[in-house]
Parts: C-alpha cells; structure tokens; sequence
C-alpha cells in the first residue's frame, strides 16, 4: 500500500488532481481511531495493472470538518457516510443515517467509548 | 421457446430432483462435519479448545478440587472444528463425528442456562486461584 | 399532467429477498426517480472483529458476514493478516485456495442466473438451474464438509486436504454439469420472452460504468476492464489458463452472458488446477502478533471484496474493515434504474445480484 | 346437472387448481404441494383474522366473485353466450374498481394492468361470440353445445382463444396483472382473510369459466370436448413452464398482434365459406 500524505484543505485539490476515472478505480473510504485523531484514507487502485493500493490520508481532530470529495467522485458518498457514521466525524454535505437510526448507538467505533 | 415446450411435456414422465425431506432421508457425504465429540478418559486437561473456540460453545467448569468438567453446546457450535485442530490428543480426547445436529425451536431457550454457566465456569476459575493462591500462602 | 405513483420497493419485497429499500417514482410505469436506502440489518461484524474475537478467531467471524461469498470473506482477511505477519502459504494451499474460490463463483453466478430467471417470471428456468446448482454444492460439501459455511481455509493455509478419490468426484461431477450449462446458455440466449424481457433492458455505458465505479459482472458486461484477477499476482490465475470475459452490451442479457461464460471458465480452471495442484504442506504454522496494516483484495462472484486490516501487537485488531462488492455497486444501480420500465425492475435487480447482508456487515 | 355443475363451480375449480399445481411442479422436477394444497389454504385463510381497508372494497370483492359465479351458472344453465361474456366483463370490472378503492400502489399499478388486458382479451371473446352465433345460428350456449363441433368451422378462432388462455389463467408469458414480483399480486393485495379468501376462491372458478369456454368448442362431442380441455390445459401449463412474463405494454401488442388477427381471419373465413 502506498501512502501518500494530504491534509484537509488540499484534500479536493489533490483528489481532483490525481483522480482520473478511466485510469483509477476508486476503492473506498475508509476511517481508522487513532485514539485521540482520526484517520481517513482514500484508497484507489489502478485498472488493469498489477500495482499497488494507492491511498491519500489525511489525520483529523474529531471535532473538526473536513470537505467531501462527492464533486469529484460521485459515487463516494456511500463510503463517506459510512465513516460519518460509523466514527462520528463531520463531513461536509453528507447527512448522518447511511447505515445507522436516530435512536441507536452513534459513532460505535470510536475508541473513547 | 418449442424446446423448453417439449422439455416440460419429457420432465413429466421424469423423476423428480427434489424428495420428501423429513420422510426420506438425504445422502451425506463422508466427512461432513458433524457434532463435537468428547472423551474424558484422554483428555490432558490443557483448555485449547476452550481458548480458540469462537463462539464459545466449549466450556469448562472448575471444582474446588481442581478437577475440570466438560461442557459443550451443539446449539452455540459452528461445527468448524477449530477445537479439533487446536486439542494436542486430538482422535482420542476430542473429534468430530458425522452426526448431524439437531435443530432448536426458541420456546426450548437452549442458551439460556449456558450463558449462566459461562459466568459460573468464569467464577469457578477465579475461585480456584484463589484457593490456589490460599494454599500457597500457608 | 402525468401522475406520479411512487413504489416503494422493499425492504420486505417478494421479488427481493434482501433487506434493502428502493422507492421508486414512476409515471405511467416509467422510473423517473430512485431512491436508496441500505442499512437495514447493520450487525456490527466490524466491531465484533475488533472488540470480541481474537485475530485467528476472526476467518470464521467474517465468513458468517454472507452465506453465499463465505469463502471470499475469510480468504481476503486471511491473505491481509498473512501480510502482517509474514506467513508464507504453500503452493498447495494457494491452489486449494483458488479451487474452492472458484467453485464459489460457479455457484454464486448460477443462483444470481436463476434468481434473474425468476424475476422475469420464468419459475421453470429458476428451478432448473437451482437443481443444476446442488452438483456445485455437493462438491464443495465434499470438500470442506459443509454446503454453506466451509470453513475451510485458516490463517496459514487452509484445514482439510484434498483427496484422490474427491478429485475424482469433482471432475465427474463437472463434466455432468457442462453441458447443463451450456444447455441453459441456450436458453437465455434464444428464449423468446426472455430476450424481450433482457434485451437493451437494463443497459449502462462503459464511461457510466467507470465514473460510478462499477464492479464485476455489472462493469465487465459494459466492457470495462476490471478483474482483481487480472490485477493482482497473488495467485497463479495466469497459469490455470484465466482469461478476462468482457462483454460490450452492458444490459441484463450481457451480464447474463458474463455469468455464463465465467461459469464456463471457471469450470475450466478448476480441472486444470486439479489436473497440477502440487505437493507440500496444507497449512504452515502461525506465531505473532500483528503489527501494521495491510491491504488485500480479492475477485468475489460479485465484484471485488476489499479489506484494510491495522494491527497494534495485540490478540485483538485495532481495525477492520471490510469493503464489500454491492455496496460500491449501489451508485452505478441507481444510475441504470433511472429510465426504465417498472415491469422491468425485478429482473434488473436480480442482475445486479445484490448482497445486502454483505452491505450492511 | 346443470344445478350440481353451477353450484359447486368453486369447488371444482378449486380441485382443477390443485391439479395445476401438481403439474406444473411435476414439469420442473419437483414433487410440489399435495393435490388438496388449495383446500388446505383455504381452511388456513379462514382462521386469519380480516384487516380491510374499508367497506366499499369488502363489497367489490364479493361482487366480483358473485358475478363471476353468476356468469358460471348461466353458462351451466345455458344462457346467451353475449350475457355471460358481460356478466364476466362485469366481474372483472368490480375488481378492477377494488383495486382502484385503496391508496397502495401495487394495487393500483395492478388495477391499472388488469384494465389494459381487459382491453387485449374482451374484442376476442365477443369476435368469438359472433363466430359461434355465425356457425351455429344463435347465442344460446344450449344451443351451441347441441350443434356440431365448432372447431371444424374455426379452427382458427380455437388458437385464438389458445393464445387468450395464459391471459385469463394469470399464467406466463401473460402474467404481467398479476405479476408477484413487480406487484405482489397487484388488485388483490390489499384484501386479508375471509375476504382473500373470496377474491382467491374466484381465481380458481375463473379457471372453470376459461375452460368452459373451451368446451364449447366441442359442441355436442363430449369426448372431444374433453380432449381440448385436457390438451389445453397441459398445453397452457408447459407455455407457463417455457417463457418468462412479458411487460403489459407488450402483452397488449401481442394480443392483438396474433389473437385478434387470427380472431379477424376466423370471422372472415367463416363468411366466406
């Protein structure tokens, strides 16, 4: 897996740069608890060659927003919603409730709780 | 589309794919993996099984004695016979046999009194330490 | 003024035996609009895995995720722990391994042919191919002692062994079932109200496929060059003769085809893998504890199964996390409902052969 | 006879439905429900309790299946072909508002559909009324089945009745009414209980309606009336066996397409000749 770096207010510019949707699949979004950041990576990978995962990340306060990269590929808003619910991160545009209800437990894989 | 016709008129005539389930029985195949078996007299008492099971369907309960005691649920069992694979006795302490398990209907609550006898098993184990702990002490 | 009636289609639907909800808007039978709503039997297996269950207990966790892609599920995550901690599988294993992948994807793609025969109303169809199907599951019985939940492979390699007289089985048992199979190609390929019902139905463009990221069947129908098979080298897939099926329609009846052919394919595959499955060690011992991340992806029937592992030198793993082929399928489904006839949608649906317990892990 | 046969309609039609659907299991190699499957239904619906929408809907379905059985009971009793057509039409025509009555959309999309096969199959049935009146000099049903066999004359109005059959059986390819998979089961999805148990007990008189129609092919021949609607009716079961559904805008392009043509030619021929 290679690794590549980016921070929350380069995140659209890099995406946009880098992605080209007839060269690279995008694979999924994906959130990791740092224990007091998170980490959200971005992961594609090449069409039809035997390279490695490329994944862009980016580390976060909990608390703070970070862009949604919908704009760019339209299909991320299921892997985005999934971490909004899953860690309870904001992410701007993409509602809460993919996978989770109002009145069950929110943001189940956070480590704090 | 006339084929198909003609194959529907044909399956009439031909012995159906399906059979009466509960009535005639179904064939099995040699090595299905079937219920956890278990012999005491061979066992060596080492809690392998115990410790990778993942649906905790092995359990042993302590005595003040020290003596262990075996219990298993066919209901909790995933038969994927990791026990198998982990126990070092394996064929003599514990096997797999061929037998299918039987199905539970929820007004029988087979789990219940086993998830009580997973925290009595749990209690029993610190009991001992403690008595172990005692012991050495004196 | 045209009347919109909105369908709701799911999540109880006889035509979809999985919990998830479209709400269609339609006017005179036509979908203008579609909506998708997933989530319906979320069961927390991400935080089970990392809150529960130690990592070798986990093969067997995240194979309950879906009955019908078990082996996918458990072999992705153990070729992502096995790049933690450095284990190297065998060769026989690696074959065993594909062996029964393959066998999978044979009879994923004949239930997801049937359910689509189904939905277009051919119940004949449907139970002739289910029939067809139980060669499949004997097969894989006899191999790992189970029809659904095999078990059968384990970190380091895989638990039972291959036998001479079950390969000898399983190769009479393909030879019976080729010519079924090309028997039921014929059917979908000259059935006269399946080809109305499949025809141009249902259809997606190579550029619509790649910028909604499909996968599979579905993309590969639209002659979209993408097979995890073809883009990893974990396996020898080159070597068993794997060639890459495209097909250039991208409606039901190209995904159809797909799904044929692969089954053909794959039938062919599996007899040269037990033509050369060579000789060693089934499984190799595990010591450690993993530390790091890893990555694995592997093709299931459905499309590409993804999974990120991060281990922090404990029992228990900091992270798992499970990508599954029908929930990044989702976007480029609700692209091709829009415009189509409601009569339609079931079959479309099953041609999708959506997994929603695999979606909703 | 023609009492016994008029009130026990539902109950063979019942009996002919259990034999379906032991053939048509038995045409895809499997065993299926036992022969008596139906009545078992039956006795299972009535211990459900009814949640009906309103009252008006309770009141259509019964209307319908009276008018169905009505319309059995004159083709028993020898009535005017064109009255029992019309008292058919009229049975759908309740359903047809049931289904209109309550706000699900599978049971209006249903209503919607049972409306244009209405349209597909009715000008058929009256053309055939007319080739009847034209071979055999009147509407009367008696006097029909005390004439020579029908069929002789026009043949070709038999296949199109052929074709209508799967149409009024709700069987494949002409199944899209219906429909379980798009509508779950389109007009009658909103009824429950003793009143589902109307609307199924008229699905299955319906099937004596369609193969009385059948045998009045035969005329006066007893024996070949009961060749064509055994024939029939194993015909009709291996076409359910060998298509798919086709979509309702189709059903109505084929209909007429095929149907209504051979119907056409039929009422010409017989002019002719």
């Amino acid at each position: 897996m290679k690794k590549i770096e980016t921070n929350s207010e380069n995140l659209k510019d890099d995406i946009s740069a880098f992605y080209d949707y007839k060269i690279w699949h995008y694979i999924t979004v994906n959130g990791v608890d740092l224990g007091d950041k998170m980490e959200i990576q971005y992961l594609f990978k090449k069409y039809g060659n035997k390279e490695e995962v490329v994944c862009y990340f980016l580390t976060m306060d909990y608390e703070k927003e970070i862009p949604s990269i919908v704009s760019i590929i339209p299909s991320a808003y299921l892997g985005e919603g999934e971490v909004v619910d899953m860690f309870g991160v904001k992410i701007k545009e993409i509602p809460k409730g993919l996978l989770l209800e109002e009145d069950s437990c929110q943001a189940p894989l956070r480590k704090a709780q | 589309m006339i084929s198909a016709i003609t194959k529907a008129f044909s399956n009439l005539l031909k012995k159906p794919y399906t059979c009466n389930y509960p009535v005639t029985p179904v064939i099995k195949p040699k090595n299905y993996r079937g219920l956890i078996k278990f012999n005491d007299e061979y066992c060596i008492w080492c809690d392998k099984c115990e410790k990778v099971c993942p649906p905790n369907a092995i359990i042993f309960k302590q005595f003040e004695d020290g003596h262990k005691v075996y219990n298993y649920n066919p209901y909790l069992c995933i038969y994927c016979g990791d026990c198998i694979r982990a126990c070092p006795k394996t064929g003599d302490a514990l096997w797999q046999c061929e037998e299918k398990g039987l199905p539970s209907i929820s007004k029988d609550a087979p789990n219940d009194d086993w998830f009580i006898l997973e925290k009595e098993a749990k209690q029993s184990r610190e009991n001992y330490k403690a008595i172990k702990a005692a012991k050495k002490k004196s | 003024m045209k009347k919109t009636i909105n369908i709701p289609y799911g999540s109880q639907h006889i035509a979809l035996l999985e919990p998830v909800r479209f709400q269609f808007e339609t006017q005179n039978e036509k979908i203008v609009g579609v909506k998708a709503d997933i989530g319906y039997v979320h069961r927390g297996i991400e935080k089970a895995c990392t809150s529960t269950f130690e990592y070798k207990q986990i093969p067997s966790v995240v194979a309950r995720v879906c009955g019908l892609c078990a082996i996918t599920h458990s072999l992705t995550y153990v070729m992502a722990v096995e790049q933690i901690i450095d284990v190297n599988v065998s060769e026989k294993a690696k074959y065993l391994r594909m062996l029964m992948v393959e066998l999978d994807r044979i009879h994923s793609h004949m239930l997801c042919l049937s359910h689509t025969a189904e939905n277009a109303g051919y119940e004949a169809l449907f139970m002739q191919i289910m029939a067809d199907r139980e060669i499949i599951m004997d097969i894989q019985e006899a191999i790992s002692g189970n029809r659904v939940q095999f078990d059968f492979v384990c970190i380091g390699g895989v638990n039972r062994d291959i036998t001479d007289e079950i390969v000898k089985f399983i190769i009479k048992s393909l030879n019976e079932l080729q010519p079924k199979i090309e028997d039921i190609f014929d059917m979908f390929e000259n059935n006269w109200s399946l080809s109305l019902k499949y025809k141009g139905i249902g259809a997606i463009t190579k550029e619509n496929a790649s910028i909604y990221n499909a996968l599979g069947p579905l993309a590969r129908a639209a002659g979209l060059e993408t097979d995890v098979r073809a883009e990893s080298d974990y396996y020898p897939y080159e070597k068993i003769g794997y060639k890459m099926i495209l097909e250039q329609t991208g409606d039901i009846y190209g995904r159809n085809r797909v799904r044929l052919r692969e089954i053909l394919s794959s039938i062919d595959m599996i007899k040269n893998i037990l033509c050369d499955i060579p000789e060693g060690n089934i499984i190799e011992k595990v010591k450690g504890k993993p530390n790091g991340e890893s990555v694995a992806r592997l093709e299931a029937p459905r499309g590409e199964i993804f999974y990120y592992l991060k281990g922090v030198k404990q029992a228990m793993l900091d992270r798992v996390r499970t990508k599954t082929p029908t929930f990044s399928g989702i976007p480029a489904m609700v692209e091709i409902f829009k415009g189509q006839e409601y009569g339609d949608v079931p079959a479309i649906l099953a041609s999708f052969d959506p997994c929603m317990s695999c979606t909703a892990k | 006879m023609s009492w016994f046969l008029a009130l026990f309609a539902p109950v063979f039609g019942t009996l002919v439905s259990g034999i379906d659907r032991v053939v048509r299991a038995r045409m895809q190699r499997r065993l299926g429900p036992p022969l008596m499957q139906p009545f078992y239904d039956m006795f299972k619906l009535l211990d459900k309790r009814p949640m009906m929408v309103h009252k008006l809907h309770i009141v259509l379905g019964v209307m319908h299946f009276m008018a169905l059985w009505a319309s059995i009971a004159l083709f028993m009793f020898g009535g005017h072909l064109l009255y029992i057509i019309f008292t058919h039409l009229l049975s759908v025509i309740f359903l047809i508002l049931a289904g209109y009555s309550v706000r699900s959309p599978y049971s209006h999309l249903g209503a919607n559909r049972e409306l244009l096969a209405l349209f597909a199959y009715e000008p058929i049935l009256i053309l055939m009324a007319v080739g009847f009146y034209l071979t055999c000099g009147s509407f009367e049903v008696s006097v029909i089945t005390s004439n020579s066999p029908a069929i002789v004359s026009m043949p070709l109005m038999f296949i199109a009745l052929l074709i209508l059959l799967p149409l009024k059986l709700k069987k494949s390819p002409f199944d899209a009414p219906e429909a379980h998979q798009e509508l779950c089961g389109g007009v009658e999805i909103e009824y429950s209980g003793f009143f589902y148990e109307v609307i199924y007990v008229s699905k299955m008189t319906e099937i004596i309606f369609v193969y009385a129609l059948v045998f009045l092919f035969a005329g006066q021949n007893i024996l070949l009336g009961i060749i064509l609607v055994t024939g029939s009716f194993f015909l009709v079961n291996a076409v359910d066996n060998a298509t798919g559904r086709i979509r309702i805008d189709h059903l109505v392009k084929k209909v007429y397409a095929t149907a209504f043509v051979l119907a056409l030619l039929a009422l010409g021929w017989i002019s002719y000749v």
